[in-house]
């Protein structure tokens, strides 16, 4: 279920102060970044699939995923891509970034619901959030992850102390290392997806475009999270943009119905 | 409530709109999609962002970040398609049926005859000269604070194109005299004020917070500032002139129309609405209170109505 | 908790600072009784109401008015008693053993040097030159805008007095030029910015609330603006600043010192405390705890912390 | 006992629209204004003895005590004296007006308390809404109210529909057409003021001042509601400093107790 954006955007518009209390190595190029907010009165809730920009000092201004919240402290799970995460991953414990967010709109299962989930690489990163919230509301869900090479996985259930109920995750690698061998894609082909209320997918558009072909036109819950080029994060600068949709990527997602983005993920391929 | 149409028309350099309220440039507006989406919120008329001939990268990220004071603090630079995109938006703009406004950018006069030209060419409504971009090199404000150059620009574009040429002035010592110097020039509007050079530091990384260092301050902060160049101007030549800055209710609003605009701009509260689209139709619903108020028929009759003193 | 004395103690213009916070010209400060009630607030200098060299009647009220976004506008009209009220003055922060700097207004350099010198032979602390006040006709802006204007209302003054001359700055197009002329013809600070010009009109009975019309807007809306200034001032020149303009946290305060200022000053936010004590203490106590956190061991080592990127 | 300030001051520093229910005279040069604010959302609460600035639109900026409240309603009793209370006297039922406030300290009655009231002339003022409070904390008020000629008077009860319980009003007039002929400080020469828990002056300073000398050296609970010339009523201008002072009379007053403004007083008769 996609939910409401939040109230008063001014604090949510700015950089907020965040101290780094941790930002190591958890899988091949994949980092873990704990974040705690310099300021004690700072208050804001995420929720599954919201994001935050995250400010790299002069250099850039990155969209993550919240991959856990606790309190003041907050979880991204990223992968090294260019120079914004390559800086991101050298700043010390004990230094400040700048937090824009949360941005977006959360999604979340509805109570008691069942889910299936397809995450491809780091796009794992809102899954432990999800689990939280599942946890909470007493929801399902049955986690598909997939991977090129099994070094990329890592144990989100110890990483953040997940009990391992409610939620089963089964992992896919090409290197055939894992669970299932080969496209993550392909590992979903024998479930019948008509036992979940619904389904989302959040990874390669390649891999998206793929998904919401095979399950996007007959089901209406056929969800996917997207990534565009997100700058500003505020609906302002119109980077963000969904082709062919008054929709806007940074105030309306990440996460759409497939029905929503056909044009967008067609452009993918190109 | 219902809105009455006929009391909330106006007309800018010859548009007819529906009601005072557009858009300001630079939010969205370079994309089919935008111009779609801007649609949506109920405008009365879309600007685009401002076009130059040809793409141009903006900053890096941060271009755009929330102050505590309220506002906005922005340096986009300039990024856009290139006026090669124009045809599009129109196109997009005359499908439902919205006047078009081509907000046009350039580090000279050729470069803004050219775009003006090409939106002449894809029959858009009107052009608007941002001569006033606060922190773009060589572009905007840098042309914009002399009355000379104001002078030149819009003679430039109004020699060659038949649709109406607004000037978009943004904050200067002699802003009053380049508004003369415009409407002198063959501008049939003025769009006052852009953005006010502003910067922000982050004091626990000790960083200026735009990669751009400078920025744009946009909202509720500058709307005292713009209320008083609206003034000023409409003062001196009784212009058509469309309030701009920070505008987020209707009470803004009125105050520039009674500080003598005849339309009104939205920027800012429109990114920091939950729905703008009630933005819109709050502000719409105030004004035609406030018309009522006072016994006013049409916006017309408010306009300026604070130099009655 | 207790403040750290050391670390807070700054200078500017050769005057040793406690800590880096005085009150901004115009808040009270031209009677004795202004002078007692500022220094209880805790300030490390105080600074008067710009005085005159006659006494100086303002403007009908309203004078000063709160505005929707969270500032305030004022057209006072350098009201003053004149250069004469100075002795008094002097005599009472002697008293109180604070650090006063009289702020001397004037039409033309002779009114200037007129006061600079009644403040010098009472042996003021030091003179802050208004070349600022963006809407008393004749003061202020009308000459600070110009840098050869400002040039000579500095030369005129520094030559003629020993104690140190700061002089203080409006946001105007040539703003660093005039910080560079006002250096060279003697001055050994600045103070950036004033008031920024500006207005409001009530929509209900459709008429300017201030009596003078047009007035100046101060508070958290300049803040961004004035930092602007501050960066820019000090990047070129790496002079001797005091940042005011919006200041209401120890964020704002540590903004400009990163900006580069050396001492800062507060109005607005004085009016609007529920406690200035405590507003005083508080920022005092932010300021404090980010000079820690950065492991600078005084002021001085943050000043300009901003430009090393 | 003097109260708290408020939080906010934003709005209470900005001009508010109000508009004008009524504005009649009800004695000689004086007259009653009521106002009623022009927004719904808009919330005060005024305190006996607040002021409010009065916006005069083109003219002046005037502050009046607030003389009762009801609800969203101001009521205001007024004298007139130079340009600005007369042109506020021909502002029409159903036009606007700026109202800047509540200003200043309030001052009432602690809970059960018996308090003296005296009041001369257009100080009668705040009395209406000192009442009201004094009702709310079941308290006792003997007022006395003086006047030049009796044509001044005015029935606060019947106007502002106040109950005839535990307040008493003794009307004092120099030209004797009431219940005490003479000077209202003469008038109370004879009450027993020991009996009190505290007495309040409010008036012409010259009375203030007499006031003071009698009962205010000997007696800590004597207190008196002053005037000075009130500009922006936001404690910046400094109009309203008292002599030999650190206080405002717009930010801690206008009630004061006598000790704090002997010299102000002082300065009244030169
Ligand atoms: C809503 C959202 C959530 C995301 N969540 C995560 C996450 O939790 N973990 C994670 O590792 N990654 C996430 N990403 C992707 C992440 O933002 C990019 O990997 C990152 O911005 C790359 O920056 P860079 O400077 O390192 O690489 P660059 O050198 O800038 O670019 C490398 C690649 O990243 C893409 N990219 C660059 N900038 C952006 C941008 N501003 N927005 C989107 N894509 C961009 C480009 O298309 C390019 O292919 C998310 C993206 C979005 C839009
Ligand atoms: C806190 C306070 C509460 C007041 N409450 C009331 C009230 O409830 N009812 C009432 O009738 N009057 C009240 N007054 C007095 C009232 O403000 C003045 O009568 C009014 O301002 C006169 O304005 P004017 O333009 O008509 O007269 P002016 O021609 O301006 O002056 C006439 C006289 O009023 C005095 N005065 C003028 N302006 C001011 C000012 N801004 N502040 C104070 N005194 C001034 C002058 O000393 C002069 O003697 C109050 C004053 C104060 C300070
Ligand atoms: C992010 C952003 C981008 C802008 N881009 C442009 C632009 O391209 N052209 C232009 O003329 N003005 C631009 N502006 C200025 C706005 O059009 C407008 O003048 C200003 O924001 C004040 O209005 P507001 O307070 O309602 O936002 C931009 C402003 C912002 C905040
Ligand atoms: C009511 C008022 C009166 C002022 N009077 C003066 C003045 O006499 N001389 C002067 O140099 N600045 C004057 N200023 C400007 C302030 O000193 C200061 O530059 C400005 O208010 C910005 O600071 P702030 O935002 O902290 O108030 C005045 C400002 C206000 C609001
Ligand atoms: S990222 Fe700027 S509009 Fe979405
Ligand atoms: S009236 Fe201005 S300080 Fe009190």
């Amino acid at each position: 279920m996609l939910l409401e954006k939040d109230e008063n955007k001014i604090p949510r518009f700015s950089f907020r102060p965040f101290k780094i209390i941790e930002n190591i190595q958890i899988a091949s190029n994949t980092f873990l970044l704990v974040v705690e907010s310099a300021n004690s009165l700072d208050h804001f809730s995420a929720k599954p699939f919201n994001f935050f920009n995250i400010w790299v000092p002069r250099v850039d201004e990155i969209p993550l995923s919240i991959a856990y919240q606790n309190g003041k402290r907050l979880f991204f799970l990223y992968k090294l891509r260019g120079l914004g995460t390559k800086t991101l991953a050298q700043q010390k414990v004990g230094s400040f970034i700048g937090i824009k967010g949360p941005l977006g709109r959360g999604f979340e299962p509805k109570r008691s619901e069942k889910w299936l989930i397809v995450a491809g690489g780091i796009g794992i990163a809102p899954i432990p959030m999800l689990i939280k919230r599942a946890l909470e509301l007493d929801a399902k869900l049955d986690i598909f992850w997939g991977v090129r090479v099994s070094t990329e996985f890592f144990d989100i259930a110890k990483i953040f102390g997940l009990p391992n109920e409610a939620w089963s995750i089964v992992r896919v690698s090409e290197d055939c290392m894992a669970d299932f061998c080969g496209l993550v894609i392909d590992a979903i082909r024998s479930v019948n997806v008509d036992k979940y209320d619904g389904i989302i997918a959040i990874g390669p558009q390649e891999m998206l475009k793929t998904f919401c072909k095979q399950y996007g036109e007959s089901r209406e819950n056929t969800y996917v999270s997207l990534e565009t080029i997100v700058k500003c994060g505020m609906g302002i600068c119109g980077s963000c943009y969904i082709r062919e949709s008054e929709k806007l990527l940074c105030v309306d997602g990440p996460v759409f119905r497939c029905s929503e983005v056909a044009k967008q993920l067609e452009g993918a391929s190109a | 409530m219902a809105l009455n149409r006929l009391a909330l028309m106006t007309s800018l350099a010859g548009i007819e709109l529906r009601h005072p309220l557009m858009n300001a440039s630079g939010f969205l507006g370079y994309t089919r999609e935008h111009v779609h989406r801007l649609a949506s919120y109920g405008l009365s008329a879309i600007v685009t962002k401002t076009i130059t001939p040809y793409a141009k990268e903006g900053y890096e990220p941060p271009i755009i970040v929330a102050l505590r004071n309220g506002g906005l603090l922005n340096a986009v630079g300039l990024e856009n398609p290139g006026k090669k995109c124009i045809a599009e938006l129109v196109e997009e703009a005359r499908k439902i049926n919205v006047p078009l406004i081509i907000s046009v950018g350039g580090r000279n006069e050729e470069e803004f005859v050219e775009v003006a030209i090409e939106a002449e060419e894809n029959s858009a409504t009107a052009i608007e000269l941002n001569l006033s971009c606060p922190h773009t090199k060589g572009y905007g404000l840098e042309i914009g604070s002399d009355p000379n150059n104001v002078f030149s620009v819009v003679k430039a574009v109004a020699s060659v194109t038949r649709i109406p040429v607004i000037a978009k002035l943004g904050l200067s010592d002699r802003v009053v005299e380049s508004a003369g110097k415009a409407l002198e020039a063959g501008a049939k509007g003025l769009t006052l004020i852009n953005t006010v050079k502003a910067m922000a530091i982050d004091v626990h990384t000790l960083k200026p917070i735009l990669t751009n260092i400078f920025g744009g301050l946009s909202g509720p902060p500058i709307h005292p500032i713009a209320v008083r160049v609206v003034y000023e101007v409409f003062k001196e030549y009784r212009s058509e002139i469309i309030g701009c800055g920070g505008v987020s209710s209707w009470i803004d609003a009125a105050e520039f129309i009674a500080a003598g605009a005849k339309a009104v701009q939205v920027g800012t509260a429109l990114a920091l609405a939950n729905n703008p689209q009630d933005l819109v139709s709050n502000i719409l619903q105030g004004l035609q209170h406030w018309l009522e108020l006072h016994g006013y028929k049409v916006v017309e009759e408010a306009v300026g109505s604070a130099h009655r003193v």
